[in-house]
C-alpha cells in the first residue's frame, strides 16, 4: 500500500515534469479556453441579468473542453516507446499507476483552471472573488470527477483507432450528472445564492466517489487484461 | 436449435402483437383528452422499459465476461445493447411524433426526454468504439468495462435531472400514481411482452452473426500467419 | 526448481492462437535463445512470462510463484521492442525513475553506474529523443538492467547495436550469467546470440518444438536448427 | 503543376478511402456534435427568443469543436510508420501533399457539418431551412478556413522541431476572426435578417486568402526544413 | 559521373553536428554499405541523400543534379526505420497509392508484380496492420522497389527479418544491381551487408574516414574494418 502510494507519486511527478518542460497541453488547453470564452462574449450579447443566469454553465463547459485536451494526453504519453509496457512490468501495482496518472491530470487542470477563472470573470463582467473559496471547493471535487473517468478511458482507448476522436464521444455524455451538478452549484455561487447547493453537490461527490472506486478496481482489467 | 428458437419467438411475437394492435386500436376507445394519438402509449412505454431490460442483460454479461474471460458473454452484451439501442430509438421516435401532435415541437430538453437521450448517447459511445479495437479480447475486455460505467452512470444521471428539472413539459408518471384507466393495463403489459419476445429473437441472430464474424476472423488470420 | 516454467501456454487473439500449447522449462542460471520466424510467437511468449498479457490457458510461473506476484515482478527485468525510455526525459532521469519504481537503493549511484556501462555517460543530460537508434537501445540496455534483476527476458536485444555495444552487451549478460541470473532472448541474429546461449527453443507456429543445450555445431551453422525443421509440414 | 493537383487528389483519396472504409471518423464527430448539442442544452437553459439571437453562435462552437478533432489528425495520421517520409521522399510537391490533406479534412468537416445542422436544429426547434443556401455557402467559406489552418498547425505540430517554436496555442486565437465572422453573419441568416452581412462575410474571405497563400507558400519550410 | 555525390556535407542538430563535412562519391551501379558506430550519423546522411532533411552545409547532388529536383525524386527509392506503408490500407492498395504518387505507368500491374517478388500476393487484400512484423518488412521493401528506383537508399533493411525474409530482399537487392541500380544501405548486421556489397564507406562522428572496394578479408571477418580505426582518438 505504501509502496503503492510512493509510486503513484513518482509517476505523477515524472508526468508533471514532462508536461512542465514542454508546456504542450498546458499552453494548448489554456489558450484553448479564452479563445472559447472569448467566443462566448462575442456569440452571446446577452444582458447582465441573463448571464448570470447561465455563468456557472459557461464556466464548466469551458472547463470540460480545456479539460478533455489535457487528459485525454494521459495514457497516450506512455504509447510511443511501449513505455506502458515497461510500467506494468515493474512491481508497481497498476491502481498505483492509474492513480499517478490521475493526479498529475488532475493538478494540471486544476492549474489551468484557476488561470481561466479570473480571466473569465474580466471577460464578462462577473463578480467571483466573493465566491472564491466555496468555488474553489466545487472545482477541486468536480475536476477530481473529470479526471478520474477521463483518465479511465485514456487507458480504456490506448489502442482504440481515432481515440481524439472517440474519447470525448465516450466520456462527455458520462460527465453529464457531475456537470449537471457542478454547474448548478457554480451559478448559485456566482449570484451568491449560496443556500440549497447541497443537494446538487451531493451529487458531484456521489460521482467520485463512485467512479473512483469503480476505476481503481476495474483498473487492472484495463491495463493487464 | 437457435435457428429454431430464432422463428419460434419470431412468429410468437408476430402473431400476439397483431392481436394486441386489434385490443388497441379496435377494441379500446380513445384517450379522453388526445383521441387516437394518445395510443402512441402502447408503443412508447413498452418500448423504453424493453430496452432498459436489455441494458440490464448488457451489465451483467458484461461482469460475466471480466470475471470469466468467456467470449459468449461478450456477445450477448453487444448483442443485448444494440437491440436496446433499437428499442431506445423507437421510444424516442414515437414520444417525437407524438410530441408534434400533442406540443407541437419535436424536441425539448425536457428532463425525461433528455435522460432518455444521454442513455441513447452513452450506450452510441459504446457501439461506435467496439470496431475501432483491432483486437478481440481487448475489444472484448474494454467494450465490458464501458458498459459497466455506463451502467453505474444511469442512476446518477436521472438523480441529477430530477434536481435540475427546469422544464417539465412529458407526463408525470401516470402508470404508477393510477391515472391510467384499467381496460389499458392489459394491452400495455402485453405490448412488453411482445417486445421482449421480439428483442430476444434480434439478440439471437445477432449473437448468429457475432459467431460466424468470429470463425471469418480467425480464418483470415489463419491465412495470413502461414 | 526450475526458474521460469511455461505449461502448455495458449494465447488466443480474438480466435486466432498466436501460442499454441507451448512449453518451456528454464532452470536457474541458464541462458535461452529462443529461435523462430517471423511470427512464429516469440514476441507473445515472453510477454506472457513478463506478466504483460496473460495467457488464455495454461500456466505461468515465476521461481514457483505465480508471475503475478509484485515481488517476483521486481525480480524480472523485461526489454521488449519497444525500447521503454520516455523522448522528453534525460538518459539520467529516464533511469533515475525507473530505478525508483523498481524499489532500487541507491537511485542516483546505480543510474550513473548504468550509463557507464552502455557507454552513454557523455550523453548522461542529452534528451532521449535526440538519440540515434542505437544510443536509444543501449539506454534501454541500461534500463533493463537497473536492478539487477535475476531473469532478464529480452526481446532481440541486440537489433541495431554496434559492435561495440553488442560486447558491451554480452559482457553485462555474462556478468548476471555469473551472478545466477536466468536469461531468455528471442533474436534473429542468432550467431549473436549462440556465443552466449547455454540452451536453445525453437518456436514454431505457436509451439516449442525442440529445447536442448547449445551444440557447438549450432555455434558454426547458425541455420542449422532452422534446416532442422524445414521439413515439417506448414 | 498539374502533377502536383493530381497527386493531391491521390492524397485526398487516400484519406477520405481510410475514413470511409470503416466511417468511424464520420460516426464519432456526428456524435460528438451531438454530445456538444447535449451539454449546450444543459448550460444554458434559455428560452425561445434568446435562443435565436445566440444560435450562430452555438452553432459555430459545435463546428469548430468537432473540427478540431478532425483537422488535428491530418498529419499526425502519418507519423505511426513513417509515412511522411515516404511522402515526402516521392516526386509529388510538398504544397500537394498539403492540399491533398486539407480537401480531405475539408470533405469530412462539411459532411459532418450538413448532418448536424438538421440536427440542431431538431433539438433547439429552430427554423433554418429558409436560409438553407445562404448558410452552406457561409459554412463552406469558414470552414475552408478552420481546415487549411488546421491541417498546417496539424503540420507544425508533426515536428518536433518547429513544435517549441509555433506552439499550437497559436491556433485557437489565430480562428478567432473568422469565427466571429462566421457566428454574426449565421445568425443573421438563421433570424432572417440577411442585410448587411456582407461586411462580415468580407473577414471571412480575406481570412481564408491570407491563410491558404501564407500555408501554402511555408508549408515546404514546415515539411522539409 | 558518379551517380550520388555528397560533397563536405555538414547537419546541425541545433548546435550538435551530426555530419561534420562528409563526403561521399558513390559510382553508378555500385552497391555500398555504409557502416559506422551507434551514433556516427548513417540515418542522418541517408535522410539528407532521400530529400528528407536539408543539409546545413554542402552539397547533395544525384545524377548531377540538386538532390531537390522532382524528377530526381522519382528515381530513388527510400526504406528508413519506419516501414512507410499505412494499417488501414490493404497491401495492394497500399502499393496502389505509392505507385501513383511514384508516377509508375501501369501501377496495378506494377503492385501485383511487386507483391509476386515479396511472396505477399496470397494476402494482396489483407490490411497491412494485420501482417506480422515480417511481412510488414517485406511490404515495405515491395513498397521501396516498387518504381524500380535507379537509386535504393536503405537504412538497416535486415532488421527484424528471419532467414527467409533476409534470402528474399538479397535477391531484390541483386535483381536491382544487375539492372544497374545504385545501392547505399546502412547496416550493423554486416555479414548480410558483405555478401551484397561492392563497396564500403565507414562513417565515423560525422565523417566519412575511408571509402574503398569491399575486399575479401572484410566478408570474412566483418570487424576488421572497424578494428582497423579503433586506435582514433575519440
Ligand atoms: C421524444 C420525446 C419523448 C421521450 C424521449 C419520452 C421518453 C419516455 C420514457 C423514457 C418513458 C418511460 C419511462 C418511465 O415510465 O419512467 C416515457 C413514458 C411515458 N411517455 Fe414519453 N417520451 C417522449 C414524448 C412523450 C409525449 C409527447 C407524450 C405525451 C404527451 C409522452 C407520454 C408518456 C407517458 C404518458 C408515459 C408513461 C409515464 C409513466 O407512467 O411513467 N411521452 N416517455
Ligand atoms: N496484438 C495482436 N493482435 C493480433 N495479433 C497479434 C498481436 N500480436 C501478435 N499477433 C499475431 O500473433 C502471431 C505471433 O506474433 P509475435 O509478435 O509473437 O511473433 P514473433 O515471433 O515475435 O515474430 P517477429 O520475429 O516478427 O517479431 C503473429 O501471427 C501476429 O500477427
Ligand atoms: N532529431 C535529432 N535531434 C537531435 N539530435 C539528433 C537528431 N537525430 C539525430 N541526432 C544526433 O545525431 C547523431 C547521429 O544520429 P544518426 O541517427 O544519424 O546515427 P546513426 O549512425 O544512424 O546511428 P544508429 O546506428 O544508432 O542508427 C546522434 O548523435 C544523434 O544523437
Ligand atoms: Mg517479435
Ligand atoms: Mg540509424
Amino acid at each position: 500500500m505504501k509502496q503503492g502510494l510512493l509510486a503513484a507519486l513518482f509517476i505523477a511527478r515524472k508526468d508533471l515534469r514532462t508536461e512542465f518542460r514542454t508546456k504542450e497541453a498546458l499552453n494548448a488547453s489554456v489558450s484553448f479556453a479564452l479563445v472559447v470564452l472569448m467566443l462566448f462574449s462575442f456569440a452571446f450579447d446577452l444582458g447582465r441579468e441573463e448571464f448570470y443566469d447561465i455563468s456557472g454553465g459557461l464556466l464548466w463547459l469551458v472547463y470540460v473542453f480545456a479539460g478533455a485536451l489535457i487528459v485525454n494526453r494521459s495514457f497516450i504519453r506512455e504509447v510511443p516507446n511501449d513505455c506502458l509496457d515497461v510500467l506494468i512490468a515493474s512491481p508497481m501495482p497498476p491502481w498505483a499507476l492509474f492513480l499517478g496518472k490521475t493526479i498529475a491530470s488532475f493538478v494540471l487542470l486544476l492549474i489551468v483552471e484557476l488561470i481561466s477563472l479570473p480571466v473569465y470573470g474580466l471577460f464578462n463582467n462577473l463578480q467571483w472573488v466573493h465566491a472564491f473559496w466555496p468555488l474553489f471547493g466545487v472545482m477541486t471535487l468536480a475536476t477530481w470527477g473529470i479526471t478520474i473517468t477521463g483518465v479511465a478511458f485514456s487507458a480504456v482507448t490506448v489502442n482504440v483507432r481515432l481515440r481524439e476522436l472517440m474519447l470525448p464521444v465516450l466520456h462527455y455524455p458520462l460527465l453529464i450528472p457531475l456537470l449537471v451538478g457542478a454547474m448548478q452549484v457554480s451559478t448559485a455561487l456566482i449570484k451568491g445564492e449560496a443556500s440549497d447547493i447541497m443537494q446538487e453537490l451531493r451529487i458531484v461527490i456521489a460521482f467520485d466517489l463512485i467512479f473512483t472506486s469503480l476505476a481503481l478496481y476495474l483498473i487492472e482489467f484495463i491495463l493487464v487484461g | 436449435m437457435r435457428d429454431k428458437a430464432i422463428y419460434i419467438l419470431g412468429i410468437l411475437g408476430t402473431l400476439l402483437m397483431i392481436w394486441n394492435l386489434h385490443t388497441i386500436f379496435v377494441v379500446l376507445p380513445g384517450e379522453a383528452a388526445q383521441g387516437q394519438i394518445g395510443k402512441m402509449l402502447f408503443i412508447h412505454v413498452p418500448a423504453a422499459i424493453t430496452a432498459y431490460s436489455y441494458y440490464a442483460v448488457a451489465v451483467v454479461c458484461s461482469i460475466a465476461f471480466l470475471v470469466t474471460k468467456n467470449f459468449k458473454y461478450d456477445s450477448v452484451a453487444v448483442s443485448s445493447i444494440e437491440v436496446a439501442q433499437v428499442f431506445t430509438l423507437v421510444n424516442l421516435v414515437t414520444g417525437s411524433l407524438w410530441g408534434h401532435v400533442i406540443w407541437g415541437i419535436w424536441w425539448t430538453w425536457d428532463l425525461r426526454l433528455t435522460s432518455q437521450f444521454m442513455c441513447f448517447m452513452l450506450y452510441l459511445g459504446y457501439l461506435l468504439m467496439r470496431p475501432a479495437i483491432a483486437e478481440a479480447t481487448q475489444r472484448a475486455t474494454m467494450s465490458a468495462i464501458l458498459a459497466i460505467f455506463a451502467a453505474a452512470d444511469i442512476p446518477l444521471v436521472v438523480m441529477a435531472i430530477r434536481l435540475h428539472n427546469v422544464r417539465t413539459q412529458h407526463p408525470a408518471p401516470v402508470l404508477e400514481t393510477g391515472g391510467v384507466d384499467a381496460t389499458w393495463w392489459p394491452p400495455l403489459a402485453t405490448g412488453y411482452f411482445v417486445l421482449m419476445l421480439i428483442a430476444a429473437a434480434l439478440v439471437l441472430v445477432r449473437l448468429r452473426q457475432e459467431t460466424v464474424r468470429r470463425e471469418i476472423d480467425s480464418l483470415r488470420r489463419e491465412l495470413h500467419a502461414m | 526448481m526450475s526458474a521460469i516454467a511455461a505449461d502448455r501456454v495458449w494465447k488466443y487473439f480474438g480466435d486466432y492462437p498466436a501460442l499454441r500449447g507451448a512449453t518451456l522449462e528454464v532452470p536457474a542460471g541458464a541462458c535461452v535463445a529462443l529461435l523462430g520466424r517471423n511470427g512464429a510467437g516469440k514476441t507473445t511468449l515472453l510477454r506472457i512470462l513478463a506478466n504483460l498479457s496473460k495467457p488464455s490457458k495454461g500456466e505461468v510461473t515465476v521461481f514457483g510463484e505465480s508471475a503475478r506476484d509484485e515481488k517476483i515482478r521486481a525480480r524480472i527485468g523485461y526489454l521488449g521492442h519497444g525500447i521503454g525510455v520516455y523522448d522528453d526525459l534525460s538518459a539520467f532521469e529516464n533511469l533515475i525513475l525507473f530505478g525508483q519504481l523498481m524499489n532500487v537503493p541507491d537511485t542516483k549511484a546505480a543510474a550513473n553506474a548504468a550509463l557507464e556501462r552502455v557507454g552513454l555517460t557523455r550523453v548522461r543530460d542529452g534528451f532521449a529523443r535526440e538519440f540515434s537508434r542505437g544510443m536509444r537501445q543501449r539506454l534501454a540496455v541500461a534500463r533493463a538492467f537497473l536492478h539487477n534483476p535475476e531473469i532478464l527476458l529480452l526481446d532481440e536485444p541486440f537489433t541495431s547495436l554496434d559492435d561495440r555495444a553488442i560486447a558491451v552487451l554480452h559482457e553485462l549478460l555474462r556478468d548476471a550469467l555469473a551472478k545466477g541470473a536466468t536469461i531468455v532472448m528471442s533474436t534473429h541474429q542468432i550467431r549473436e546470440a549462440m556465443e552466449l546461449a547455454t540452451q536453445v527453443a525453437l518456436l514454431e507456429r505457436g509451439k516449442i518444438v525442440h529445447t536442448g543445450p547449445r551444440t557447438p555445431e549450432m555455434l558454426a551453422d547458425p541455420g542449422w536448427l532452422y534446416r532442422m525443421y524445414e521439413e515439417k509440414p506448414q
